[in-house]
């Protein structure tokens, strides 16, 4: 006897327990395995690109914030390194080595969150994502401390940063930096050995090498995939070229080795930010631009490596104190690319474990 | 003063009158007091899986908190009632009685003192698989008239997961049985002078996990998988019929606990304390371990579930059995703990092999 | 076998699109605040019976939250469930995916029009009684966003919400203080009399 | 350090009909014709010695006259990043070849510039509306688009 079966559209999301926001996905499914699928975009795109046309450059620092929510320093020093580029500023030495720490310790807060969310898509109660937010709440006291704000930190300035570091955020870092390497051992031995997780992630969405490359995937995701590209070793910005790192590389991109070269990143984040913290030296922390900043004309692509992938600014100015055109870059976009074929044939279960595992922002999908 | 009462109402019947009067009051006595401790069971379970989380868990409603389940009990109870328009009523309204009701009468069987039980059936065991399967009934009712494709995913796991668990759980008491000699679950508790943990690893070890999957308690609870099926099979109920769901839930939990504790754990045997006390004891201790389970482990896939059960679980409630029947057939004078230390060797070596066999291990991560 | 998935896909996104136009048309007036909040004045002349305190302390207690969370405020929500400020103790970490299962939705987050008629069909889906905290400025004005041209400004444009906690985003001692405020509102609440 | 490769670098590797394809050299891009976009764009990543074999962005501009589509290339081996650029000078119903059948990634890229832009790209896989929904009326990266609600 043969069983006659028909596919139905299971609609996941927008407001899904694990879609990391609101995310859609129509999904083909024959009983429980997927032969088809759609990601429906736009349910957060606030527009932020047609905003700053009409901001001064200044104003769209706050607006940078809000697109990779859980990473706002490293939007904003990618926005800022943008403009930088554009009107020839210079940076003062200091104010480069705390954007370094601040672009560090914001990437760990991202991961945390990433590899967090990524077990709480797998099943387990809470109880790691709760693990990962006290690690995370730790960082956000530090950024709290230079900032004072804890999510959103509009904190980089053209030319620097916006205030000098506190007298007691050097200690509190040095506090941290002893702090925090075993919770990272923790994490990873609590979840590395545990069969049900490398079941469940354990050749798992495989995103071949080839595939990784032709959807221009970028970041964990394209390391994961056996690419050792990172922008801040391919071409260093910022004072990244002083530091001595490693740019961890898995090779079988499956969702495992996206959550492994994740946990070993924010390892290589604590060797910068140890490093960065003994050779920041004193001095200015910003080197002022106008109060009336016009920028030259002209066009100009900035970017780092951001904890999701390559984050890029495109600005076009026509020289006046707003810019022509800003265009964003966005890695979480990016890599939802090869979604469909990342997705096809497996089980609903595992929609939610490659989707967690590519960790993307949805503030940042859709801008 | 509780206890004489018990006794006297219990005292095995012989008059018509006398049966049914224990039966009135007992059953009565059944139905109140598990629906008050599942409520205590239920802040149990919150504020251990806050201490698994590090934090305190519910704490400001009443003492420590504990009249917190009352006021979810009162909230759910008053709020709206709602049937979806498409959704078949007749069915819609069954579903959540089929759940609970089964769940009551598995306690008719189990005893809380020597002789202490509603019916001493000859065949306690057999009745308890039987009823134990209508639960799924339940489950599968409810998902299929909600008329939603989440729901009805669950139901279809429902069903799946009952059919596999079924087998190894039957098998594991079958174990059971034939060391006590009776399937009277009375007798079965006076016949454990060493409690069957320590003759029946592996038989316990078949029985847990196959429970767990009975109860859908992580890391089986594929019906309710949250971040999968957002709430599963009861995603349609809310008010007084969601309220039945929960309490049948947790009531599952509850008895399959106490389950538990009499086939493996000795039952209400145990010195000094009133048998009661022994039996709620080991309920707790069992109840504890499934909320330790719940608050760390990640979810199964629902074909690695069906592996797992197929696999794993039924090739090893068979050998199980296979040694304890011939220890008791070919070698009835032997010592007791043959039997344990045959089924101990059994367990050890099964699982080693098996792990070594399924490791789906592979690189780690290179810097 | 293979269901049409581009042909049919496109109908949907053409329903859906005609839904965020009419809702976009039918919402240009703010929505007022529900009314037991405005005329406290009334309420406070209302013997409140012991019934009533009851239900309403069963229903303060146990604020079971939607995951209804857009942008992000989510996460100063789910800082405020960590351990370090911990919702548990009031009850609350029970986060209900399932709106039918709800009692309060937390918008966190900046509301689009794309996004506005899956919000409201949740609010509609909840059972009653349900409440509504606007959280954030995007929340209560649309923020940063607010002239932006998918950005609803306020959730207020759709939903009656009850209370507002502003901030961008609101520290989650802030969003506790307005927990808290909405705790004070279901005490006066009375169930046993129909005004 | 990555390198930018000069336009005039790989104008001159270009040979015949497609050096006729290229409208403008720039210091460090080129424009081309919208109509040859996919044979330049397959010759830089095929070559020895370009080997473009990453689509890193694609940004859409609205200029007064005309939109540009700027493609920023990387090749992961010889670390060296270029940029090509199309010039749509009708406004009215801009059309521009899409990449989709040599590097995936700019499928995503490709329906943004669509949704945002109005840019049509011919041999799109799936070329609706990203984030906007449909029957949103025009296009709001447009300069003739007012913002607001």
């Amino acid at each position: 006897m043969v069983f006659k079966t028909e596919p139905f559209i299971l609609n996941l999301g927008p407001i899904h327990p694990s879609t990391h926001g609101v995310f859609r996905m129509r999904v083909v499914v024959d009983g429980e395995v997927i032969t088809d699928i759609e990601p429906v975009f736009g349910y957060l795109h606030r527009g932020i690109e047609k905003l700053a046309e009409n901001k001064t450059y200044k104003q769209i620092i706050p607006l940078t914030d809000r697109m990779d929510y859980v990473a706002a320093m490293n939007n904003n020093l990618a926005y800022a390194i943008t403009v930088e580029k554009l009107a020839g500023i210079e940076v003062p030495e200091r104010a480069e080595y705390i954007r370094v720490i601040m672009s560090e310790l914001q990437r760990i807060v991202s991961h945390l969150i990433g590899i967090g969310s990524f077990f709480n898509d797998m099943g387990t109660f809470f109880t790691p994502f709760v693990y990962m937010f006290t690690g995370k709440e730790k960082i956000t006291d530090l950024l709290e401390m230079v900032s004072g704000q804890r999510l959103l930190h509009n904190y980089m300035r053209f030319g620097g940063v916006s205030g000098d570091l506190p007298p007691e955020f050097l200690p509190a870092l040095r506090k941290f930096l002893r702090e925090m390497p075993p919770e990272i051992d923790m994490y990873d031995r609590l979840l590395k050995e545990n069969e049900i997780v490398l079941a469940r992630s354990k050749n798992v969405g495989i995103l071949t090498r080839e595939m990784a490359i032709n959807a221009s995937a970028s970041g964990p995701v394209l390391r994961a995939s056996g690419v050792k590209r990172d922008m801040r070793k391919a071409d260093p910005y910022s004072v990244y070229d002083r530091f001595d790192f490693d740019v961890p590389v898995a090779c079988n991109g499956d969702c495992y080795d996206r959550y492994q070269v994740r946990i070993e990143e924010m390892r290589q984040s604590i060797r910068i930010i140890e490093q960065a913290a003994a050779g920041i030296p004193e001095g200015e922390v910003i080197n002022p631009v106008p109060l009336r900043f016009q920028p030259p004309a002209g066009e100009v692509y900035g970017f780092i490596e951001g904890s999701k992938g390559e984050l890029g600014f495109h600005i076009v100015s026509d020289g006046s104190a707003r810019p022509y055109r800003l265009h964003v870059r966005a890695p979480s976009l990016i890599n939802l690319t090869a979604l469909k074929n990342m997705l096809t044939g497996w089980k609903v279960a595992d929609v939610m474990v490659i989707f967690g595992s590519i960790d993307i922002c949805l503030g940042e999908v859709d801008r | 003063m509780t206890e004489t009462l018990l006794i006297t109402v219990s005292a095995r019947p012989e008059t018509s009158s006398e049966f049914w009067l224990h039966l009135l009051l007992f059953g009565l006595g059944i139905i109140i007091v598990l629906l008050t401790s599942v409520m205590l069971f239920i802040w149990l379970e919150r504020r251990l899986i806050g201490r698994f989380q590090l934090r305190p868990g519910p704490n400001r409603a009443g003492p420590f908190g504990l009249l917190q389940p009352l006021a979810d009990v009162i909230k759910v109870l008053t709020k709206e009632d709602i049937i979806p328009n498409r959704a078949d009523k007749i069915i819609f309204w069954v579903a959540p009685v089929v759940s609970l009701a089964p769940v009551i009468l598995i306690l008719a069987v189990v005893p809380i003192a020597d002789s202490v039980l509603l019916a001493d059936l000859n065949i306690g065991v057999l009745y308890v698989i039987a009823i134990s399967s209508i639960v799924s009934l339940g489950v599968f009712m409810a998902g299929w008239a909600s008329y939603n494709k989440y729901s009805m995913i669950s139901a279809m796991r429902s069903v799946a997961q009952l059919v596999s668990y079924e087998m190894p759980l039957i098998l594991s008491m079958a174990g059971v049985v034939i060391l006590a000699g009776s399937l009277s679950l009375n007798d079965i508790v006076k016949a454990q002078s060493i409690p069957f943990i320590i003759l029946q690893p592996a038989g316990f070890f078949v029985f847990f996990i196959a429970s767990l999957a009975e109860i859908n308690r992580t890391p089986f609870d594929l019906l309710e998988a949250e971040s999968e099926l957002v709430a599963g099979y009861n995603i349609e109920y809310s008010g007084m019929k969601f309220a039945t769901f929960y309490l049948a839930e947790y009531c599952e939990a509850v008895v399959f606990s106490a389950l538990a504790a009499t086939l493996f754990f000795g039952g209400w045997q145990g010195p000094w304390l009133p048998p009661i006390i022994w039996l709620l004891l080991k309920t707790v201790l069992v109840f504890s371990f499934i909320v330790w389970i719940r608050a760390t482990l990640p979810r199964l896939r629902i074909d690695q579930v069906m592996n797992f059960a197929w696999k794993f679980l039924l090739p090893l409630a068979i050998l199980n059995l296979l040694i304890t029947g011939l220890s008791v057939s070919l070698w009835p004078e032997a010592p007791l703990w043959i039997t344990g230390i045959a089924s101990l060797v059994l367990l050890v070596v099964y699982v080693l092999f098996w792990s070594k066999f399924f490791k789906p291990g592979g690189k780690t991560v290179a810097v | 076998m293979e269901i049409k998935s581009q042909q049919s896909s496109m109908n949907i996104d053409l329903h859906e699109g005609r839904l965020i136009e009419e809702l976009k048309r039918s919402s240009c007036e703010m929505m007022p605040e529900p009314s037991e909040w405005l005329d406290e004045e009334i309420k406070r002349n209302i013997i409140v019976s012991t019934v009533d305190k009851l239900l309403n302390w069963g229903r303060k207690t146990s604020l079971w939250t939607e995951t209804a969370f857009t942008a992000c405020c989510t996460f100063e929500f789910i800082s405020l469930s960590s351990p370090r400020f911990d919702i548990a103790r009031f009850g609350m970490e029970v986060l209900r995916s399932s709106p039918r299962h709800a009692d309060l939705i937390i918008t966190a987050g900046t509301l689009t029009w794309k996004m506005a008629p899956q919000i409201k069909r949740i609010y509609d889906q909840m059972a009653e009684p349900k409440w509504v905290i606007a959280m954030g400025s995007c929340g209560i004005s649309g923020g940063i966003f607010a002239d932006s041209y998918s950005v609803v400004p306020g959730y207020n444009r759709i939903l009656p919400v009850d209370v507002y906690i502003p901030g961008c985003p609101p520290r989650p001692e802030a969003l506790m203080a307005g927990i808290e405020r909405l705790r004070k509102k279901i005490e006066k609440k009375s169930f046993t009399k129909v005004d | 350090m990555t390198t930018t490769m000069k336009g005039k670098q790989v104008f001159d590797m270009l040979k015949g009909e497609l050096a006729s394809a290229i409208v403008e050299v720039q210091d460090e891009c080129l424009v081309v014709k919208p109509a040859k976009l996919t044979e330049v764009a397959g010759f830089i990543k095929h070559t020895q010695g370009l080997e473009f074999d990453y689509l890193s962005s694609a940004t859409g501009i609205d200029y007064p006259d005309y939109f540009e589509v700027v493609y920023l290339f990387y090749s992961l081996e010889k670390n060296h990043r270029f940029t090509l650029r199309i010039r749509c000078a009708d406004k009215a119903d801009p059309v521009a070849p899409s990449l989709t059948c040599l590097w995936m990634g700019a499928d995503l890229q490709e329906r943004e510039i669509y949704d945002l832009l109005g840019i049509k790209f011919s041999g799109h896989p799936l070329l609706k509306r990203i984030f906007m929904w449909e029957g949103f009326e025009g296009h709001p990266l447009r300069k003739d688009f007012k913002n607001g609600f």
